[in-house]
């Protein structure tokens, strides 16, 4: 089942307003994702775990997840201390590692979790539907927020949907294997949710008309924001700043 | 086939997100509102086709369906993908935000090409003729992405080049599953539903 | 008097999906003000097509609709009738779209016009009679299979329409779920239509009932007291006729 | 003797899909070859959560499942049983994905081993049996709700299974259709069981029926006529008391 793993908690990071949450995830990622100095993404790195550890997640479920996204990071270490231009730093048969090589795998594998542990503390936190409208209220076209929040609906349903065909074909002896048999049938599948979706889709377009749907979509959502929202955005604003500031010193 | 956040440059982000800007303003010019339903529970069905792994040898890929997704959809691929990646980021964090637009970019405009090229011929009456072109389609779809990836990574950084190269030609397996899967799922929906084919959803048509 | 108390009137409407196969065949039927009644008819007989030819989600090939004494054909005039009459769809998850409660249930009311924060109140009016306050904001996708019938129901309530036509309301229900669906729409004093296979829910809930078959209507309306002598196993069993 | 003849051995299974809410909850029960059982029980009370653990769809959170005397846990263990179990589902709609009827009904066999021209022989030899000759170039989402059960049934056949589990097969189907699948079912020398809330069907297609409640299967044999006395509408057109 797909589920919202960080979505439910009581931490002060969950009760945050969604808005603020998207607006200082999103800077911040970008920042860290230009910052190339050790300085900054080591700073980075720190409030990523600070942020974490405020949003009193289970380290086992975080854990797993970076494990998983590490995918393509683990790839790159393969090549880039071998292909990276640089002082030899040693060999291994006919490769040379590079020390700028493995300083330049260390410097994305820093990057990129420190990005991740940010995006799961901040946006993992925040029930999709929440974010959604929250998305809305910061000026994202309506349309798109209203596909989004739809595709969430709709996800879990047909998940069922294909939870149930897929127990339909193991119970007639469906053992998956490399042969067009199995491709075949896993098409079989995937056609027929497409077609059960596209008339269920007709089914809920008949209900909102008769509602009185005309093409508009109204909302409903409202959000206030407390002081400790408005602490919580200047404190990272600043630490943001700080972020940039050390970058730019590197760099000069 | 996510790139994963910290591992890309400036230029090559900023490319991407100004790119599938461009893309999803294209679709969503084309999506009519009224539409949305139909193109949202799409995107959740495809949004769960991709969870599946299909075998391959000892290993396994899941599916990527973006041939099929253009396809059906259209320009409207590219907001469907883009929700469709949102929700992974959120979800699974696969991805994440700022490589959201390259990512985006890179599954739906293989989607689209797969759209111009093939839509009418899968519908072609002759079987031979619309066999070939699902089996195209999702062959050079998956291609075409990789390709792309390839080329993000390369631009970012000249040192990627080495597994760039490896990630397209270890992408061909999926290539291959990808191109039986979407002539299969192609024959399937022309004889079960043939209105689904074809990219009726644009308000546009063609 | 016909003019001022016929609400729904359809004459000889014929519809199929496919060029060869009828599905509703010269179907005549008509609904006065105030009146209940009950539709049952075997699994694809066309009662679903019979309300959605009455909403004007589908057209008829041939035949006229009249609601509120005026005819309706294009999809204008629906529009007007989709305010008045409300449609309880056979599939909850086909009618509950929003991602809450409380917007599913304003979602109605603010297409009508409504203000946001009118829309809310009668959103929490209507959760309210039917009981289901601190639903507001649940998850529709997380609801029980009788959450999201009762949800459905508010959603259509909400509209406050003078018919409600509902598409097998209590399926799928366990006996606590029906004994209070049953009792709401007990206390309504609109006209509707139910299609059910519950015969017990449908003497109940409406004064008659309507057979469908070979894609007409027909009433049996009379009141038959009869007994059954039969014989089965598990009788012993605290058990009950359904149908 | 014991160890011939029981084919299905279920010792104190217990399952649950939500933490806190048990859906079965030790439950025990056999079946020997050549018995033919038939099970009721309310919505909900877990029936086709029982068959899913039969057949290793769901795994149970503690107990021990005996299938042919053998013992099985692991994925592996289930497959050879799924080859000699067939299960029809509740829902017509989740066992057909093929495109035809013919492709939906050789997929068992395929799954078996067989070649695709043996594949098509006992489709079509199935479907003979059947009386579905004619249907094997149809589109399966095309059927008829009576339709897609009898193909349902045929895919169930094709695999040429040593029991049968069979979940609500007689549900919504109309009377002529359930007098088939009746004789059809009747005609078969196979250890089965059958889910209904039809007890008329199990008493004409079963030995012995068992009661589901508070998460485990009861036996109740007693053969008890009796008669109820009651009055609904629409009692004068031919009706049936199914539950
Ligand atoms: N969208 C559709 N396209 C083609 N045929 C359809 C469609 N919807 C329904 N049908 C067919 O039209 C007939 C009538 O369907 P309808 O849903 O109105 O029956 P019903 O009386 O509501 O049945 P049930 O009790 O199963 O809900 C059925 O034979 C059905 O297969
Ligand atoms: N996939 C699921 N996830 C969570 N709960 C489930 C799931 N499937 C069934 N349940 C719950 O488990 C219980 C038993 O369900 P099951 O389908 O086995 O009942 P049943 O006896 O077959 O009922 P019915 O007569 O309605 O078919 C029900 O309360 C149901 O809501
Ligand atoms: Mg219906
Ligand atoms: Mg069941």
């Amino acid at each position: 089942m797909i589920e919202e793993q960080f979505a439910s908690g009581e931490s002060f990071v969950h009760h945050l307003d969604p808005r603020m949450k998207i607006i200082t995830a999103f800077i911040y990622a970008v920042v860290v994702a230009l910052s190339s100095g050790f300085p900054a993404l080591l700073a980075a790195l720190a409030v990523s775990l600070v942020l974490i550890t405020l949003a009193r997640l289970s380290m086992r479920k975080v854990l797993y997840r970076l494990v998983v996204v590490n995918g393509l990071i683990l790839f790159l270490w393969i090549f880039l201390p071998f292909t990276y231009q640089g002082e030899a730093w040693f060999t291994l048969g006919p490769l040379h590692a590079t020390r700028e090589g493995i300083a330049f795998a260390i410097q994305i594998t820093v990057k990129c979790n420190a990005i991740l542990l940010a995006l799961i503390a901040l946006l993992a936190t925040t029930p999709i539907v929440t974010l959604g409208h929250a998305m809305g209220r910061l000026r994202v076209p309506d349309i798109l927020i209203q596909l989004f929040l739809f595709t969430y609906r709709y996800i879990h349903v047909i998940f069922q949907e294909y939870d149930r065909l897929r127990n339909a074909m193991k119970a007639r002896g469906f053992v998956p294997r490399t042969n067009t048999h199995t491709y075949r049938s896993y098409a079989y599948l995937v056609g027929m949710l497409l077609v059960r979706s596209y008339d269920r889709a007709e089914r809920i377009h008949k209900a909102m008309l008769c509602r009185g749907f005309r093409g508009k979509y109204h909302t409903l959502s409202q959000f206030s924001v407390t002081r400790g929202d408005v602490a919580y955005f200047m404190v990272m604003v600043s630490v943001i700043l700080g972020m940039v500031l050390i970058q730019w010193k590197a760099i000069r | 086939m996510h790139i994963s956040e910290g591992v890309l440059s400036a230029p090559v982000l900023v490319t991407g997100a100004a790119l599938a800007a461009a893309g999803i303003s294209v679709g969503l010019k084309k999506m009519d509102p009224e539409k949305i339903p139909q193109v949202a529970v799409l995107s959740s069905a495809f949004f769960v086709a991709s969870l599946i792994h299909v075998p391959i040898g000892p290993s396994s890929v899941h599916l990527i369906l973006n041939g099929i997704n253009g396809l059906l959809l259209g320009w409207l691929c590219f907001p469907s993908i883009l929700v469709a990646l949102a929700l992974q980021a959120i979800l699974f964090q696969f991805g994440g935000i700022t490589v959201l637009g390259i990512n985006t970019v890179n599954m739906a405009l293989p989607g689209v090409i797969c759209y111009y090229l093939f839509s009418r011929l899968v519908t072609h009456e002759r079987k031979v003729i619309s066999l070939a072109s699902g089996f195209a389609c999702g062959f050079l779809a998956v291609f075409l992405s990789a390709i792309l990836v390839a080329l993000s990574l390369v631009w970012a950084e000249g040192s990627f080049t080495e597994a760039a190269e490896l990630i397209v030609v270890a992408h061909l397996p999926v290539m291959i599953i990808e191109g039986l899967i979407t002539l299969f799922c192609v024959a399937f929906l022309k004889r079960v539903k043939p209105e689904l084919l074809g990219g009726r959803h644009e308000k546009r048509a063609w | 008097m016909e003019g001022n108390t016929l609400i729904i009137n359809l004459k000889d409407i014929s519809f199929s999906y496919a060029p060869d196969t009828p599905v509703l065949d010269k179907l005549s039927f008509h609904l006065h003000r105030g009146e209940r009644i009950g539709l049952v008819g075997p699994n694809g007989s066309g009662k679903t097509t019979f309300f959605y030819l009455v909403m004007g989600l589908l057209r008829p090939s041939s035949g006229t609709i009249e609601v509120f004494g005026k005819q309706v054909q294009a999809e204008k005039d629906f529009r007007d009738v989709r305010k008045r009459i409300g449609l309880l769809f056979q599939d909850a998850d086909d009618q509950l779209f929003s991602p809450t409660v409380l917007e599913d249930v304003a979602f109605g009311p603010l297409n009508l016009g409504k203000s946001p924060q009118e829309a809310r109140d009668i959103a929490m009016a209507t959760l309210t009679k039917l009981g289901l306050l601190g639903f507001e904001d649940r998850i529709t996708y997380r609801l029980s299979g009788g959450e999201k019938r009762l949800v459905s129901l508010a959603t259509v309530l909400a509209m406050d329409p003078e018919v409600l036509l509902l598409d097998e309301p209590t399926n799928g229900l366990d006996e606590d779920t029906e004994e209070k669906i049953t009792d709401i729409l007990k206390g309504l004093s609109l006209s509707c239509i139910f299609i059910s296979h519950n015969l017990d829910f449908l003497s109940k809930t409406t004064d008659r009932i309507y057979a469908m078959a070979n894609g007409k209507i027909f009433l049996d309306e009379a009141l038959v007291p009869h007994s059954h002598i039969h014989t089965h196993k598990f009788g012993r069993l605290p058990h009950e006729h359904k149908s």
